[in-house]
């Protein structure tokens, strides 16, 4: 790459400046709308993410467990690899947690002297193991050991979180899927298009004797910078989106606060836009033949 | 310096060269004439393998070309110095880089490139043109330029398609000044052309086509 | 328009066809992308339209209330314009409710032999009045009702379902605005990148004596076919992807038979492609000056 | 029919034209001659509008045209048949639909056109080629179907530039008779050109350019 090629790319630009822009800022809707497609998923990827952290196991303990028992039976448990978090519930937090429960209608229990509620242990697991399948086999283990009464957990909320999750993987990855083949596309397309009128450009050239790769060079650079040019229009308008805008609306708006953006995918945007429309000029143009 | 040996060329049934025998001498200035659709443009085309023959052999400064590897067609055209009938300027570019692109493609330093573009330039009489685009010239005004471009960088080989067609006699005797001062420093000239005043007393030969065919040749 | 100036677009198209081939498949990725868009949003918006659904008001009656007392009373609330549906639960409905809510633990009701809870009303209110401001308005025109003890309702719950949909239907609102103004924007610059190398056809027929109308014509007719073919294109690839290719999943995630694909949407592509492409054209063309 | 008073053109301070006056009588076959440069195209295109004046009047056919409304300029060209220096061919359609473009844009008849255009190309010797593409043809074909395009509808001005450069002499002498004829039958025409062959012993006007300005006028 001589200055030259580097002069005759900026020249080009110039020369047809509206068009040029045109097609920068084709890029950058594409590149932008891929954003936002990226955050929408990420998001409801990272929502479903955190479903697992409401699913709990809760084991009733025989009545009248010594306390040692109890403390044994706790360690055993918090050792398994499943177990993320375990917590000891006593039979007066029972009592208090199920007043609590009733609110208003908590004067039912009133009459009541001795306490017939079991203590328990509730089990959160680390979240590779909020699985149908494993959890049965976890519980199954854990109803075995001694002093273990009973116990429960929602199996039914386990499956939605199963369905639920795996929904939510499968259409953001459709989604997104076609959403970057699409505007690969329409990048790739636009550079194509707007290289087309300059065959003849490029046959006369050719006549001239120039090699494949000096004819390609300036429009490479020029792909390139509308590219790169695109992919930062499109992180301005990103960070103006969501870092500016979307801040002010989640004052009156909550659910918009949890809305994440990872910095890391804004400031790509540039670098992807360059090798967009690097690698757009590459393909448009083709082989060169003499 | 340049050798066709029953040299046809044929596109989709139309013949517009048919076995075609003649050579060119090192230095010479030969001149190629004939009525319109002779065959004259395709001619020169074959030489700078605009196009490819489908019969006979190419040889040019002693290299065969008609079957020539796609890789090795650049170095060959940058040898040759071409005044296309159609020009072909590129507009978006000044006139000024019109003609250094054909010293750019060669690699040349841009000193060089710059000494030599104003020179020519000054040559055919467009100094003053320079950052003019092509759009915003006359028609004989373009015409030099690609002449211009042609002879800028010293080819061993210049080909001329009609280069007077759009030139007063003035202005068309001056370029065959320059065509014969290159020519006497050594360079081979082709000339097609149906203007009889460019060869006329010259005692130049002159080839005759008609329809594809070598009518004649005798000199001018 | 005549004989020659379709004949005139059906050519311009053929002799260009592969690079008119990616134009008109860029509009239909666009318009594909926007009808991804669309269905998202949608399906969001109907979700979010289901969670009033969940929201009721429960009044509590006065100990002792008469039979008929409670009939006006219900008659009363269900004359007012906000309700949707209201259902009496009698002091034994309510026992048996909270039985069950206890589950294991409904043992610790047994010794109990008069029924501590109160008679109530639930109400659903409809849609459009699931709103904090109107709804404890509305509360408080039935707590000074005659016969009524208290009322309840879920004033968090209330204000997360405002606060979600008014997010939902925000980012949905913001996502498809972006998404139409940046498809319709690369689909007009497609066609304008397209028909700019024709500007030096369009200079030699108004030299000609050509009219605006004129010059137009075969263009608007060739951005129309393209816009309506790249329509069709779309709706292609909707029907494949919605009604078969969902389908097939929807029996392994059960999560994606829920997904609502309205049909108009579909079929209106081709009409929507047919005037992009036509008004694409137009404004690519723009003012002809002679 | 045609008259220029003070007219001048000038491009971005370059003198195109310099208060230019004369007249072109109805009927009329005028030259306009001078070195490369001169401002002979300049001057056709003020005819037809292809550029303004800065300064003069221009009056075509009794109508005043230098400062005419964007709107009636297509009329005012459809009057008028042009063989552009540069040809101006559209690359996409064929040499058949080339030449109809000119009657179709007057909204005659499609089998008027067929007809018209049929026997227009069999006077320039291009009949053979009405379904080849413009990229097809010899240079000099090329200019042959410019030259039928503008004469095909039968204008009542037709204004040639440079008509001949590409063509060969014999060619040339069948082009000007074919101008000569449609001129006995009324067409005023118009010819810049730097070939004094066209001119030479006809007895028209010439009208003789130098660096814009009308430097004289004699009878070839
Ligand atoms: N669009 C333009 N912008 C700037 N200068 C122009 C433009 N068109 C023509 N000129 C200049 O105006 C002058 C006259 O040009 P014109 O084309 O009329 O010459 P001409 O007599 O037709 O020459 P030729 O015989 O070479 O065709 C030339 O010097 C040319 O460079
Ligand atoms: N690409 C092509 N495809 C088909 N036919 C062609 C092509 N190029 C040239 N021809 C035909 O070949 C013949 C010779 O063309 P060529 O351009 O060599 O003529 P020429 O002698 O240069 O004529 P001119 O003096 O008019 O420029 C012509 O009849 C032309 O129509
Ligand atoms: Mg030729
Ligand atoms: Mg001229």
């Amino acid at each position: 790459m001589t200055p030259y090629h580097f002069k005759s790319a900026l020249a080009g630009l110039w020369k047809e400046k509206w068009i040029n822009l045109l097609s920068t800022l084709s890029i950058a809707v594409g590149l932008f709308i891929t954003t936002v497609g990226l955050l929408v998923v990420y998001n409801v990827n990272s929502i479903a993410q955190k479903l697992p952290d409401k699913f709990s196991i809760t084991v009733y303990l025989k009545d009248g467990i010594s306390q040692a028992d109890t403390q044994r039976l706790q360690n055993t448990i918090r050792s398994n690899e499943y177990v993320r978090k375990i917590s000891y519930i006593s039979k007066e937090d029972a009592l208090r947690d199920l007043k609590d429960s009733l609110k208003d209608s908590a004067y039912v229990l009133e009459g009541i002297d001795n306490n017939p509620l079991p203590a328990s242990f509730s089990i959160k697991l680390r979240k590779d193991y909020v699985d149908p399948a494993k959890v049965k086999r976890f519980a199954g283990q854990i109803k075995a050991m001694r002093g273990v009464d009973d116990i429960q957990y929602g199996e039914q909320f386990l499956s939605s979180i199963q369905s639920i999750m795996s929904g939510a993987r499968l259409a953001g990855l459709l989604f997104l899927g076609a959403l970057l083949v699409g505007v690969l596309f329409v990048c790739y397309s636009t550079v194509k298009i707007l290289f087309y009128r300059k065959a003849d450009e490029v046959e006369t050239l050719k006549l001239l004797g120039a090699t494949g790769w000096f004819i390609r060079m300036p429009f490479l650079l020029e792909g390139s910078l509308m590219g790169f040019f695109g992919g930062l229009a499109a992180f301005l308008a990103g960070y103006g989106v969501f870092d500016v805008f979307l801040a002010g609306f989640s004052s009156s708006v909550p659910a918009i606060g949890y809305f994440l953006v990872p910095s890391a995918l804004l400031l790509s945007l540039p670098a992807a836009g360059l090798f967009i429309g690097f690698s757009g000029a590459l393909i448009a143009l083709g082989r060169i033949r003499s | 310096m340049i050798h066709f040996e029953g040299v046809s060329k044929v596109y989709e049934g139309q013949t517009a060269l048919a076995n075609a025998t003649f050579s060119v001498e090192r230095g010479e200035m030969l001149f190629i004439t004939g009525p319109s659709g002779a065959g004259k443009s395709t001619l020169l085309k074959l030489i700078y393998h605009a196009v490819a023959p489908e019969e006979g052999s190419i040889t040019i400064n002693g290299q065969r070309t008609d079957s020539m590897r796609a890789r090795h067609i650049p170095a060959l055209r940058r040898n040759i110095g071409v005044v296309f009938q159609d020009f072909r300027l590129l507009s978006g570019r000044t006139i000024y880089e019109n003609v250094a692109l054909a010293m750019r493609i060669r690699d040349a330093a841009e000193a060089q490139v710059k000494a030599q573009v104003m020179e020519t330039l000054k040559m055919v009489g467009l100094r003053h043109k320079a950052d003019a685009y092509p759009d915003a010239l006359s028609g004989g005004e373009q015409q030099r330029v690609v002449i211009a471009r042609a002879i800028v960088a010293d080819p061993i080989i210049v080909l001329a398609d009609e280069p007077t067609g759009n030139l007063d006699p003035v202005t068309a005797a001056g370029i065959m000044r320059i065509f014969k001062d290159i020519n006497s420093r050594g360079t081979t000239i082709v000339i097609a052309t149906h203007n009889k005043d460019l060869y006329a007393n010259t005692g130049r030969r002159v080839l005759r086509l008609d329809s594809g065919a070598i009518a004649g040749e005798d000199r001018g």
